[in-house]
């Protein structure tokens, strides 16, 4: 066994033991002990990555002295890495860019509590990505939630409360669909290891028996997953959420921890029950139906708000509808759309919320989107940035947004029944995108009427952000550019599923 | 400039760019700004004049939002009805289908509890198989569990937690507030003896639990809570002022710390060696003796200490905002 | 009486009581209530797995008199799942009080609608 | 046995609706507390001591122990209130 191979248990358990030791350190070196591990798990990451490329499987790995059905494992393969590389690249980037206001926000003796829930929801991500156990996942879901509820919180200013109690509220009733789900599956098939428990499902649909219970466990699991990240029926919580919390946090709750609940979904759907089954049983089209509801009311509410941190919220609404809808055509080319739809999201939702607060910092702080009139100019490399990620979002090409839409209207070309809503739907929803990005993106640009802009502070040289700003619209021209490599990559990660 | 249309107001372009100015809706109606029709016309003539100009008279502005939420709540909670009344239907007809209660031939009494009984013993040493089963088959869950109630007390602390030592006097108020303790009646005679009587009894209890989670029914986990509710009663009879000799937040964090730190050691060191192939190389003992099994033993108090400490500090914070 | 609601009656009873804290966590406007509620859903999934590990006539997982045999013996894997799902759920508890405390402090009420519009207003001002 | 065990479930399903339906919340945290209890004996029941041994001292004491004491801080600050508003 090749030292690389334990990388993504070393990733979890450094993670979690660093959130564990930040508890006795003070604010500064809990910052910089977040840091050095979300960079060394990503570099784990991008080698475990390179590995599964390399020999082209995955491997799976004991958490213990016991094989498979008895002990717990953790499993690697191409998209578990490329996944784990870019949310990792991601929450670093967000964490450097929001760090100023990270410390403007949290009250001083409590900044390395902000760290150990950075920590923690690092290893969290990383422990629902690679987890081969269905109840492994339901716990690292909890300190998932958890840790983003101390996110949002963690700011005691505006309505952020409030917010935070409305998103327990959803993720519990979330949590307790997918908890009776799991004890379905368990009661129907009698494991809990996902490989053992799909040659169950297997035997039981040969059999034809327990046809009933095993419907109800896909609707349950899928809606429970559904209500965490947020798809459109139950995305009440999301505007608040996202609106109210600190830059960072919003960064990562918007970038990563519903991307997180998607991929589990994902990951169930393809290692547990079976991709063709959870096809045969109609599931796949109530979440198409939902997603395609998601793209366009979630445009619609954004059109319609004028907080500008708010209107990109529920652009993540629209966003996740996207992914259902890919998700929901049921095919392979829609699945590698979906994916590849998250990272574009969550890479390009993260850039947005950072480079929206860089544009405030210079504009005096006021929610309105009209204050920030004139801001491109202030503060000209966020102003970019905002542009970059308003254009990707709309699907400009050379960016990452366009091929995740050129990708959803080609896997719709080979779905007949769904051909027809989804290219519909698609259009309407990116000219409703283009209407209120571009809207925000004329306002950067134009000159104000007064001398309010002399007022409002002009740029203080707040480097980190600036630097995060560069590195995410670069990984967003990568996306973009070096689209076919990452592609192909996910989809002999999703081959590597079955 | 030198020539405007006269109805340059009702064009297209006016309204985008009064819109990109954010000053009006690109619906024709202005969502936000007028009252739609039927409304008005149910409203009577004040209450529409007064919608129609909401920045003088906020009062029936806000009436009318009350309206609407009531609407909405109304039309929210017949949907949740139905909604929840589906769930439960939906999950009652499935358990129809579902394998008959307490039969042997259930397709979860599987292999993988059958060898959970017949080598449990042998492979992890443990007459108890549920604790053997939790500390060494599937050990990786129960430390994610450990982890869920650190990071909710982290969460707790962030939220209640008053820190006055910055000098902040708002700060200083709000711990005095905080602490009701202040306004109660001290040296209630009766807890006390009572306490001085129950408080040994439950520690006792709490500590017997805990050290024989691998023989007898318990563990780590309900020890933790007993010897955590025993500290809760012993701070409620006598005081946050003997408490606080030997159980401050110092404390809480060093002994929190180590238990962890000693539960993620031990266990990577168990998951490393299991995946690679390699002997643990620790001595398992002899079955029913007290200090057998291994590393559960040791695991058992961690997670005790873990568990008080966590319990106890949740009812210091509630309490005091501060231990 | 040999019908299947019958037959499965605990995993009936623990379905009802899953739907009434489902119901209670989602409609209850005080929060506290949302929050008996949460543990009472948690309580009655709990229930469910730990009647699926039941088998009649068979003794508690602990080993007795060297008996190893897989038929003496109940189910031990579910007992273990909900030791775990007890301790997850009695931490959301706390954070929710938690929360709640901290609510009723700034906005002086536990109704979650009222708590709601309050900090909408509190905005606007 | 039977008959113990189904007025068990029934009581469960008694308690259930009544921390659902009663007005006074403290009157259905202490309904809650007698809920964990009858699940507690219906583990024991059930074959599962570690169970019930956890759910006796968790759900029945520990969080019911934070339930009462986040009533008492409400109380507490709504006393507060009423006598901020009566002194001015």
């Amino acid at each position: 066994m090749s030292m690389v191979q334990n990388f993504p248990f070393f990733s979890i358990i450094l993670a979690m033991f660093s959130g564990i030791a930040s508890s006795v350190l003070d604010g500064k070196r809990a910052k910089h002990l977040s840091l050095c591990v979300i960079a060394v798990t990503t570099g784990m990451s991008a080698a475990v990555l390179r590995f599964c490329m390399k020999t082209g499987e995955s491997y799976t790995y004991m958490m213990g002295h016991f094989p498979a059905p008895w002990g717990n494992e953790i499993r690697a393969g191409a998209l578990e890495g490329l996944t784990a590389t870019l949310f990792g690249l991601v929450m670093f980037f967000s964490v450097v860019g929001g760090m100023e206001h990270t410390a403007a926000d949290v009250e001083g003796s409590k900044q390395n509590l902000f760290y150990i829930m950075i920590d923690l929801m690092l290893s969290s991500l990383l422990a629902l990505i690679y987890t081969n156990d269905l109840f492994t996942a339901y716990v690292f879901v909890e300190i998932n939630t958890i840790a983003g509820c101390g996110l949002i919180m963690i700011r005691q200013k505006g309505r952020s409360l409030s917010a935070a109690i409305r998103y327990m509220i959803m993720s519990q009733l979330g949590s307790g669909l997918f908890l009776i789900g799991l004890s379905l599956l368990y009661d129907v098939t009698g494991h809990l290891l996902m490989t053992p428990a799909k040659e169950a499902v297997a035997v039981i649909e040969a059999a034809g028996l327990y046809a009933v219970p095993m419907l109800v466990i896909m609707a349950v699991v899928s809606v429970g997953l559904a209500i965490k990240s947020g798809l459109y029926p139950f995305h009440y919580w999301i505007p608040d959420t996202y609106g109210y919390a600190t830059p960072t946090a919003s960064a990562i709750l918007s970038g990563l921890v519903s991307k997180g609940y998607i991929f589990l979904l994902i990951k169930i759907f393809y290692r547990v029950l079976g991709r063709e089954n959870v096809i045969a049983s109609e599931i796949v089209n109530v979440l198409f139906v939902f997603g395609l509801a998601g793209m366009l009311m979630g445009s619609v509410h954004a059109i319609l708000e004028k907080d500008t941190r708010r209107m990109i919220a529920y652009s993540s609404v629209a966003q996740i509808g996207y992914i259902y809808t890919g998700i929901g055509l049921g095919t392979q080319a829609g699945m590698v759309a979906a994916v590849f739809h998250m990272f574009t999201h969550s890479a390009t939702k993260a850039l947005l919320f950072i480079s929206a607060v860089g544009l405030y910092e210079v504009s005096g702080d006021r929610k309105d989107f009209r204050s920030l009139r004139g801001a491109g100019y202030r503060n000209p490399l966020a102003g970019i940035g905002f542009t970059v990620g308003s254009l990707s979002m709309v699907g400009f090409p050379m960016l990452s947004g366009f091929i995740s839409k050129l990708l959803f209207a080609t896997s719709a070309l080979q779905s007949p029944h769904k051909m027809l809503p989804t290219v519909i739907a698609l259009a309407i929803s990116t000219i409703l995108n283009a209407v209120y990005f571009l809207r925000l993106v004329i306002t950067l640009y134009s000159i104000p009427e007064t001398s309010r802009g002399q007022a409002a502070s002009p740029g203080k040289s707040n480097w980190k952000l600036q630097l995060s700003v560069v590195c995410f619209i670069l990984l967003n021209l990568t996306l973009g550019l070096y689209s076919q490599p990452i592609v192909e990559w996910i989809g002999s990660g999703l081959a590597m599923f079955d | 400039m030198s020539r405007q249309r006269d109805d340059y107001e009702k064009s297209w372009w006016y309204r985008f760019r009064k819109w990109v100015d954010g000053e009006m809706d690109l619906l024709d109606e202005g969502m936000e700004i007028r009252v739609p029709d039927e409304m008005l016309a149910a409203m009577d003539g004040e209450g529409q004049d007064a919608a129609r100009h909401p920045a003088e008279n906020k009062e029936h502005t806000f009436s009318y939002d009350g309206r609407g939420i009531r609407y909405f709540r109304r039309f929210y909670q017949v949907m949740s009805v139905l909604l929840c009344l589906s769930i439960i239907f939906v999950l009652l007809w499935t358990v129809a289908y579902l394998p008959a209660f307490g039969n042997a031939g259930n397709p979860d009494n599987n292999e993988v509890s059958a060898r959970y009984i017949e080598r449990g013993l042998q492979e992890t040493g443990a007459v108890n198989i549920v604790t053997g089963m939790i500390l060494d088959y599937r050990a990786f869950d129960t430390f994610g569990e450990s982890c869920v109630l650190f990071i909710a007390s982290c969460c707790v602390l962030v939220l209640l937690r008053i820190d006055a030592a910055d000098g902040n006097e708002q700060a200083r108020k709000r711990l005095e507030e905080a602490n009701d303790r202040l306004f109660e009646p001290k040296n209630d005679v009766i807890l006390q003896k009572c306490a001085c009587v129950l408080v040994p009894l439950i520690l006792v209890f709490g500590i017997y639990i805990v050290l024989n989670g691998h023989l007898s029914p318990g563990g780590g986990f309900s020890g933790g809570a007993v010897l955590g509710s025993g500290l809760i009663l012993y701070l409620n009879a006598f005081g946050f002022g003997k408490t606080e000799r030997f159980f401050t937040e110092k404390v809480y964090r060093r002994l929190t710390l180590s238990a962890l730190t000693f539960y993620c050691l031990a266990k990577s060191y168990s998951f490393f060696t299991g995946a690679n192939h390699m002997e643990s190389g620790i001595p398992l003992g002899m079955p029913g003796r007290i200090l057998s099994s291994g590393l559960i033993l040791p695991l058992n108090i961690c997670v005790g200490l873990v568990v008080a400490c966590t319990m106890y500090a949740f009812y210091a914070l509630f309490r005091k905002g501060g231990m | 009486m040999d019908t299947p609601l019958f037959v499965n009656m605990e995993e009936t009873v623990s379905i009802i009581l899953f739907g009434i804290g489902f119901t209670m966590l989602m409609l209850h406007r005080n929060l506290i209530k949302k929050i008996l509620g949460m543990n009472i859903m948690d309580t009655a999934v709990y229930l469910f797995l730990a009647v699926k590990g039941y088998i009649n006539g068979r003794m508690v997982p602990i080993v007795t008199n060297q008996i190893q045999d897989a038929s003496a013996y109940i189910n031990p894997v579910p007992s273990g799942l909900v030791l775990t799902g007890i301790v997850v759920s009695v931490s959301t508890t706390a954070l929710m009080l938690a929360l709640t405390i901290r609510l009723y402090e700034r906005y002086g009420s536990l109704d979650l609608d009222e708590i709601l519009m309050r900090a909408k207003e509190e905005e606007r001002t | 046995m039977k008959i113990f065990e189904i007025i068990l479930l029934l009581s469960l399903v008694v308690c259930a609706l009544s921390v659902a339906f009663t007005k006074d919340l403290l009157t259905s945290i202490v309904i809650f507390m007698s809920y964990s209890l009858i699940m507690c004996v219906l583990w024991v029941l059930l074959q599962s001591p570690d169970l019930a041994i956890t759910e006796a001292a968790v759900g029945a004491g520990v969080t019911s122990i934070l339930f009462f004491v986040t009533l008492k801080k409400i109380r507490a600050i709504r006393k507060e209130d009423r006598h901020e508003q009566a002194e001015r």
